[in-house]
């Protein structure tokens, strides 16, 4: 029920955001709400702390980057081959790091991301601390001039969504169960004939897919794929985000997303300052709202109605 | 290349080494044996470069006192600075936490990270500050045959180590250590056993911040002191931590310095590499052994 | 002496516990004098496992008074009630520390009295736990973490012993022995109170039993008029 | 070693499953050894022993939760000393724990329908809505039914009390359908009354199946075991029917503590 | 006319990092001191200024160019003291047809494989730089030479630049070793360096990478054994903070010394007033480069960036930084540059008193030329 009327306000406030507010930021905003959805996913419903996402984030924008760039490649076909690198990569990092629980899996994951930001700054291709610049943002289906800003905008737009209910589904399948009844017990998933492995695995994979089709639709947005995206404070920014709005909720990760993204650019003129106050707000988080704006406002609508 | 410039660099990764091995005890004790994984420390660290570098040279601009507080006094009042803000956080945070997933923790942490990173950045350069209050009597060189090494490097050298070895002593030889792992994993028959759970989790977390405080004033006379000092480094000691073993004490002082070997020799064979050896060892060593170098099995 | 004839050690009266919103004990009244060894029965989820833990302070909320050795506990931070009442605990679900081995379990309670048994006592008692005193808390069978939680608090010095289904899967052969134990335990002036489902053990090792149900404490009886009121019994315990 | 039943019955049974040379160690220290059990079709097969004999290590390398040392595992005709768990339970061969296990935030209704869900073939559908479980509702309240649960349904397995946690633990086991059921002191902790219910449960619940169980009530034993095989340090000290085994010396020693019959 | 209504300035540059001291928030104190010495309008119209800190992050220095074209109008983009945020925020204004003026990066490539038509470098480029340093210690014997080099675009082109110098003089290059950007600790690389042997330690780095560099060198007595520093870009403000004891006699090139004569002295010193800190040659850069912009703009009456970019093409600039400057169609502003040398303690007068003009080198020997340029927009 409450999911309904956010999907709608979601769905209204998408469709109407560049009118009010500058389309690249609300951009990029997307770009990190379907990130922290796709983490969310990962954390929320299948209790995995992965401290190593900005490795999927920042491996597509690199390889959306190159392609569209140096080969030619279509917008879409570039986002595609970043989001399919970036679940190639899930699968490997899944490999090794699934067979890991609790704190050492996070441990694994953000190795294995420091290692991607290692080849990120040393291999050639990506132009190490200048970054791949001048990613042509070209056209959509050989018509749609995507460096039209509100064009740009709309297929961002439809690319979240779709990423979005792809995370929603996940969450509501007969998978989205399995996942929960091992977060719960998992010897017993075990015993009941589960191969818990690859089902934590599919969900990685599905995960890293979707951070590397938001950081892959990032880089064609804003033409550039930099390190910063797979630095490990990009990984902790998408946690932060996701517990910001509700770990485990549907549309946490959007609102938190947001709320973090608005808050950073609208404080930036304050200099380090902007740091003291997200750290404030997440202690105060921790400390008192650790349900995060959405599940708080679940918790007082479930609390109305019962 | 020839065998001084080696052991030259040998040294300096040992030099290295001994900050790693500090900050990952202090890490060790809070997150092997509190379950805390506690984000805050490299802040800590760096809390306890700055609280040397305002002793000795701030004081008086700031507070109007005029008052200098000395490099071998950092030595005692950092540590107990820090770690009586270790208390505060503790006590009036973590404490709530406890219950709860250990991610809250790390989350707490690191917005405390930020709020002090935040803090100093806004009144000190981020590319840093030297530290000045280095004393005297190590100021000069040591001529070790195949280089000359600075006094105060072999000193730090020599005091961490001393520092580590004497606190793996304690808690291995006292029943210190049991009792936290006991109290962390069933606080509530722990204490029905008549053990003060609490006091002892705190007095446990007070101590790890405490020895990253240490490790800060150690290093404010090599590094310039800045803001971002620990923000870095954080990321590399948990790789550390994981690697020697958590809760292994000895674990975590040995891979410390070994790491910081390993480290500096990259620097020379394959510089580019020197930031992310650390990591490439730790998926080794996740793959073959999961408990760490020195961890137990669970 | 007559057992009710002995100083009282410990005075519950008018106890209430509640776990969160749930009230669970419902105004408990319970007297036990030195030496004495009690059982408190009741079927499952009757509340006796919460009358221990409301002892010892660890459930959420907890009123009314409880006074060991007239002292009250009632305030009092759980760790401090094990000194004050020279008291030891076993739990119900053995709470043996998995990151700890036998020898570290054995030894983490501090002592809290004199005349504890020795390490060495400990271990002739229970054969078992010796062979396997290197191993870690998680990989020790059942049984033998059922023996290490009864084997701790012997250390301590304790002498009000709150021992909660001690029996739960234990082989015959290793209940002779508990059995044995509890006797010499008893002989030794301990004061001990049982929680047991299996009634066959704790009847003839009991000086009296309380029955419990819903919270409170519907029926004492003495060991002596056990045989007397073994209907009644029956009718509490089975539906 | 089953020659006697075997002789009694017109079929001789199947033998469902069997170790051959069983042993496991752990670091030095022998935890089973040796041991060669045979199991047949449709029997009630009781493992007991003091504790610490290796009864549930015994259980994890039935179910691979541990692997082998050395020799070998055939169920149904098959080797599957190497196979994987999730593979072993998918043959039918389901295990309950000691320690409870329940998936605790999930409803006693959501807890068996996990369990059915898994021969429904859509668990790795991560497109598909989660209503195509809805199906399996009635065939859970059933189940539920069946170990007096229904009430139930909508409860949180974590608010269930102890015994009623046990026996949803059994209809979850129930509901995959399993040829051989692995219950590991099923009635542990468990009020006299409890027993009983739980003891009729298995006796209605083994019609079709094989159960193997460890257990320290012999009053649950003597009534419901066909065989039993006594372990003791890792060894198989006597096998056969209750009065076989309660009357065998050895027995009465290291499992009863007394030298005259129980 | 102004094609929105107003002019708007924006100062992008690393507020916080490496950098902060040398450009930072002086170069928002020298843009605003230029427009208010323009009167603080121009045609009609006051002229704002907004800034931001890019964190050494291309990337971020980017968008934010983006943001503020996009949504804020701005005209013209100064300071970008980084290269690789330089060459990101220059091709990104280029299709958005906005004219740079950076004053804090160095690479050449900004003018050469990467120019386009409305960026401009004012100050200094790697070029520049070791032309009149390397040269100077080559000739002083310095024939071999090892490279600590920031790893990022300025570094990578300084070097090679200067490495260019040192053979093209008969020298040799025996090594480099790459280090990150800020990095604190130099103790590796300098052994590395020592035990090459090399006369000269070549530091292509800026800022305080080059202070901490210098000071490490001193603490494991380089010097004292024999080799030599280069410090290929050092800024007044990198002098001041090492202290007289550890810099004297270092040499290097600048742009701009403030207290060479009484006009860079007397704003020099106003600057002091609102910065606390004299003026590095980028802070005088950056006043030079708005005042000159705003000229433009005035001259011609409109904002247009074609229009205001070949007026600045044809001005000849003279201010209290530049003497007889030209901007050449490539983006690079041709001036003279001096080769400097850090006073003996004793030498020094003030606090802020600290070198010493060795030689100047004429704008036609600083830069490249023309002729030998790699710009497309050249030939
Ligand atoms: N932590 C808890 N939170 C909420 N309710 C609880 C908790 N622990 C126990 N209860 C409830 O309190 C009641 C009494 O439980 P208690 O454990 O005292 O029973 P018991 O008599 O010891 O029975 P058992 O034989 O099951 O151990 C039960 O209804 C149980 O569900
Ligand atoms: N992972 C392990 N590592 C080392 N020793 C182990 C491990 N698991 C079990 N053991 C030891 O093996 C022996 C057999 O244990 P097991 O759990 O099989 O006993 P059990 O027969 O089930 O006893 P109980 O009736 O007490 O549950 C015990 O002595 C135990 O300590
Ligand atoms: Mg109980
Ligand atoms: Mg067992």
């Amino acid at each position: 029920m409450t999911n309904r009327i956010l999907f709608i306000i979601m769905l209204v406030a998408g469709l109407t955001a560049p009118l009010f507010a500058y389309p690249v930021f609300v951009m990029d905003l997307l770009c990190f709400a379907l990130f922290a959805c796709a983490f969310n996913l990962l954390l929320g419903y299948a209790g995995l702390l992965s401290f190593g996402h900005a490795a999927f984030f920042g491996g597509a924008a690199y390889i959306t980057g190159y392609v569209t760039k140096e080969w030619g490649f279509t917008p879409l076909l570039g986002i595609l081959a970043g989001a399919g690198f970036a679940m190639v990569l899930g699968a490997a990092f899944g490999f090794l790091a699934i067979r890991r629980q609790g704190i050492y899996f996070a441990m694994v994951t953000l190795a294995l991301a420091q290692i991607i930001y290692f080849l990120a700054l040393q291999m050639p291709f990506t132009g190490g601390e200048n970054g791949l610049q001048g990613i042509p943002r070209g056209h959509l289906f050989g018509l749609i001039d995507l460096n039209n800003s509100l064009a740009m905008y709309y297929f961002v737009f439809v690319i979240f969504l779709i990423g979005f209910g792809i995370i929603y589904r996940t969450i509501n399948s007969p998978f989205g169960e399995v996942l929960q009844a091992i977060r719960e017990n998992e010897s017993r998933a075990l015993s009941l004939g589960y191969d818990v492995d690859h089902f934590k695995l599919l969900a990685f994979v599905i995960s890293a897919t979707l951070a590397g089709l938001a950081g892959a639709t990032k880089a064609i947005i804003f033409q550039f794929a930099a390190l910063t995206n797979a630095h490990w404070q990009t990984s902790g920014e998408v946690i932060l985000m996701t517990l910001v709005g509700g770990l485990g909720t549907v549309f946490g990760p959007v609102v938190g997303a947001i709320t973090v993204g608005a808050l950073s650019h609208e404080l930036s003129a304050f200099g380090s300052w902007v740091q003291v106050i997200l750290g404030t707000i997440f202690v105060v988080c921790v400390m008192v709202f650790r349900r995060g704006i959405i599940g708080e406002i679940q918790r007082l609508a479930s609390r109305k109605q019962g | 290349m020839s065998i001084q410039v080696i052991l030259a660099q040998a040294l300096l990764g040992l030099n290295v080494g001994v900050f790693y091995a500090m900050l990952s005890l202090g890490l060790a004790v809070i997150f092997g044996l509190l379950n805390i994984i506690n984000f805050a420390h490299g802040a800590m660290y760096m809390l306890g470069a700055f609280i040397a570098l305002i002793g000795y040279s701030l004081l008086e601009q700031w507070f109007g006192i005029s008052l200098q507080i000395g490099f071998w006094a950092s030595l005692l009042v950092a540590p107990v600075i820090v770690g009586i803000l270790g208390v505060l956080i503790e006590r009036l945070m973590l404490k709530r936490l406890y219950e709860l997933d250990h991610i809250y923790g790390l989350l707490l942490t690191f917005g405390i990270t930020l709020i002090l990173q935040g803090l100093f950045a806004n009144y000190f350069n981020v590319s840093g500050t030297p530290y000045p209050g280095q004393p005297e009597a190590l100021s000069g060189v040591v001529n070790l045959g195949f280089m000359y090494f600075p006094t105060y490097r072999l000193f730090a050298i020599v005091f961490s180590l001393v520092v580590c070895f004497a606190t793996w002593w304690a808690i291995e030889h006292t029943k210190l250590g049991s009792r936290l792992r006991a109290g962390v994993e069933n606080p509530d028959l722990t204490q029905a056993f008549g053990l003060n759970v609490p006091l002892m989790v705190t007095l446990t977390f007070a101590f790890g911040a405490g020895l990253a405080g240490l490790a800060g004033v150690l290093a404010a006379p090599i590094y310039s002191v800045s803001p971002l000092m620990g923000a870095d480094l954080i990321i590399v000691v948990f790789a550390v931590v994981v690697i020697g073993g958590m809760g292994s004490i000895m674990g975590a002082i040995l891979s410390g310095l070994a790491l910081g070997l390993v480290e500096g020799l990259t620097k020379v064979f394959y510089p580019p590499a020197a930031s992310t050896v650390i990591f490439f060892l730790m998926v080794l060593v996740l793959l073959f052994r999961p408990a760490g170098l020195f961890g137990k099995e669970k | 002496m007559p057992p009710d004839q002995r100083p009282e050690l410990l005075r519950i009266e008018n106890l209430h516990a509640w776990y969160g919103e749930s009230h669970i004990l419902h105004g408990m009244n319970l007297t036990l004098h030195e030496g004495e060894v009690i059982t408190l029965l009741g079927r499952n989820g009757s509340g006796r496992t919460t009358t221990l833990k409301a002892i010892l302070g660890l459930v959420g909320r907890r009123t009314g008074s409880i006074k060991i050795h007239g002292t009250e506990i009632i305030d009092m931070p759980t760790h401090r009630i094990a000194h004050v009442g020279k008291l030891g605990y076993c739990p119900e679900e053995r709470g043996i520390f998995a990151s700890l081995n036998v020898d570290e379990n054995l030894e983490l309670p501090p002592v809290v009295a004199e005349g504890g048994l020795s390490v060495d006592d400990i271990y002739t008692m229970f054969p078992n736990l010796k062979e396997r005193r290197k191993s870690q808390g998680s990989k020790l069978s059942g049984g033998e973490q059922q023996m290490l939680a009864i084997a701790r608090i012997l250390r301590t010095g304790a002498n009000l012993l709150l021992l909660d289904e001690i029996t739960e899967g234990l082989a015959p052969v290793i209940l002779k022995s508990l059995d044995q134990v509890i006797r010499k335990l008893r002989e030794k002036g301990f004061t001990i109170i049982l929680v047991e489902q299996n009634f066959r053990f704790a009847a003839p090792l009991a000086d009296r039993h309380y029955v419990i149900e819903h919270g409170q404490v519907v029926e004492q009886i003495d060991a002596a008029d056990l045989e007397a009121k073994k209907e009644q019994l029956n009718r509490h315990l089975s539906v | 070693m089953n020659d006697q039943a075997a002789g009694e019955q017109t079929t001789p049974s199947p033998i469902i499953l069997e170790t051959r040379n069983l042993q496991k160690d752990f670091k030095g220290f022998t935890a089973i050894n040796n041991v060669n059990v045979k199991v047949e079709t449709g029997s009630i097969h009781a493992l007991i022993g003091p504790n610490g004999a290796g009864k549930t290590t015994f259980f994890n390398l039935l179910t691979q939760f541990l692997k082998p040392s050395s020799g070998q595992i055939i169920y149904d005709g098959q080797d599957i000393t190497h196979s994987r768990p999730a593979g072993i339970a998918q043959r039918g061969m389901i295990r309950s724990f000691q320690i409870s296990a329940v998936f605790p935030h999930l409803s006693a209704r959501e807890n068996v329908r996990i369990a059915l869900q898994r021969t429904l073939g859509v668990s790795y559908q991560f497109w598909r809505s989660m209503r195509v479980l809805d199906q399996l509702n009635e065939e859970a309240q059933a189940t539920l039914e069946l170990v007096e649960l229904g009430s139930f349904a909508d409860t949180k397995a974590v608010e269930l009390p102890y015994g009623q946690k046990r026996a949803l633990e059994i209809a979850t086991t129930i509901a995959l359908k399993p040829r051989l059921m692995l219950l590991d002191e099923p009635t542990q902790g468990m009020s006299s009354e409890d027993v009983g219910t739980v003891t009729d449960l298995i006796r209605r619940v083994v019609e079709g199946r094989t159960i193997v169980m460890v257990e320290h009530n012999l009053n649950v034993v003597s009534t419901l075991a066909d065989t039993i095989t006594v372990l003791n340090r890792g060894e198989v000290l006597a096998e056969g029917d209750y009065d076989t085994v309660s009357t065998n010396p050895a027995v009465m020693e290291a499992y009863m503590g007394t030298t005259d019959a129980a | 006319e102004l094609t929105d209504g107003k002019l708007k300035i924006g100062v992008l540059s690393d507020m916080s990092g490496v950098y902060k001291a040398l450009e930072g928030p002086g170069a928002v104190i020298a843009a605003k001191m230029a427009i208010e010495d323009f009167g603080g309008s121009v045609l009609g119209q006051p002229v704002e200024v907004i800034s931001a800190d890019h964190q050494n992050k291309p990337d971020i220095g980017a968008s934010t160019a983006r943001e503020w074209i996009d949504a804020e109008e701005v005209d013209m983009i100064t300071a970008l003291d980084n290269s690789s945020v330089a060459l990101s925020v220059q091709g990104l204004a280029n299709d958005k047809k906005v004219i740079t003026m950076n004053t804090g990066a160095g690479t050449t490539a900004l003018t050469e494989e990467q120019c386009t038509p409305y960026g401009i470098h004012y100050v200094y480029d790697t070029h520049a730089l070791p032309v009149g340093t390397a040269t100077a210690m080559v000739k002083n014997g310095g024939k071999s030479w090892f490279f600590i080099t920031a790893d990022y675009a300025f570094g990578h082109s300084l070097r090679d630049n200067t490495g260019a110098v040192v053979e093209s003089l008969g020298g040799e290059v025996v090594g480099n070793v790459n280090a990150p950007l800020s990095t604190n600790d130099f103790s590796s690389y300098l052994l590395q360096a020592q035990s090459s042997g090399a006369d000269v330690i070549g530091l292509a780095n800026a800022g305080q990478d080059t202070v901490n560099a210098i000071k490490q060198a001193n603490q494991f007595r380089i010097v004292q054994s024999g080799q030599k520093l280069a410090g290929m870009l050092v800024f007044i403000t990198d002098v001041h903070s090492m202290g007289l004891d550890i810099a004297q006699g270092l040499q290097f090139t600048t742009a701009f010394v403030w207290n060479q004569n009484d006009e860079t002295r007397a704003w020099s010193e106003r600057f002091f007033e609102r910065h606390g800190a004299m003026p590095t040659m980028v802070h005088a850069g950056v006043y030079s480069a708005v005042t000159n912009y705003l000229k433009a703009v005035k001259e011609t009456g409109t904002d247009d960036s074609d229009t205001v970019r070949a007026k600045l093409g044809e001005m000849t600039l003279n201010d209290m930084f530049v003497k007889d400057g030209s901007i050449l169609p490539n983006g690079t502003m041709l001036h003279d540059m001096y080769l400097v040398e850090v006073k003996k303690p004793e030498e020094s007068e003030s606090e802020w008193d600290l070198l010493r003009v060795v030689s100047k080198i004429p704008a036609d020997q600083a830069f490249i030329p023309l002729s030998e340029s790699k710009c497309s927009l050249v030939n």
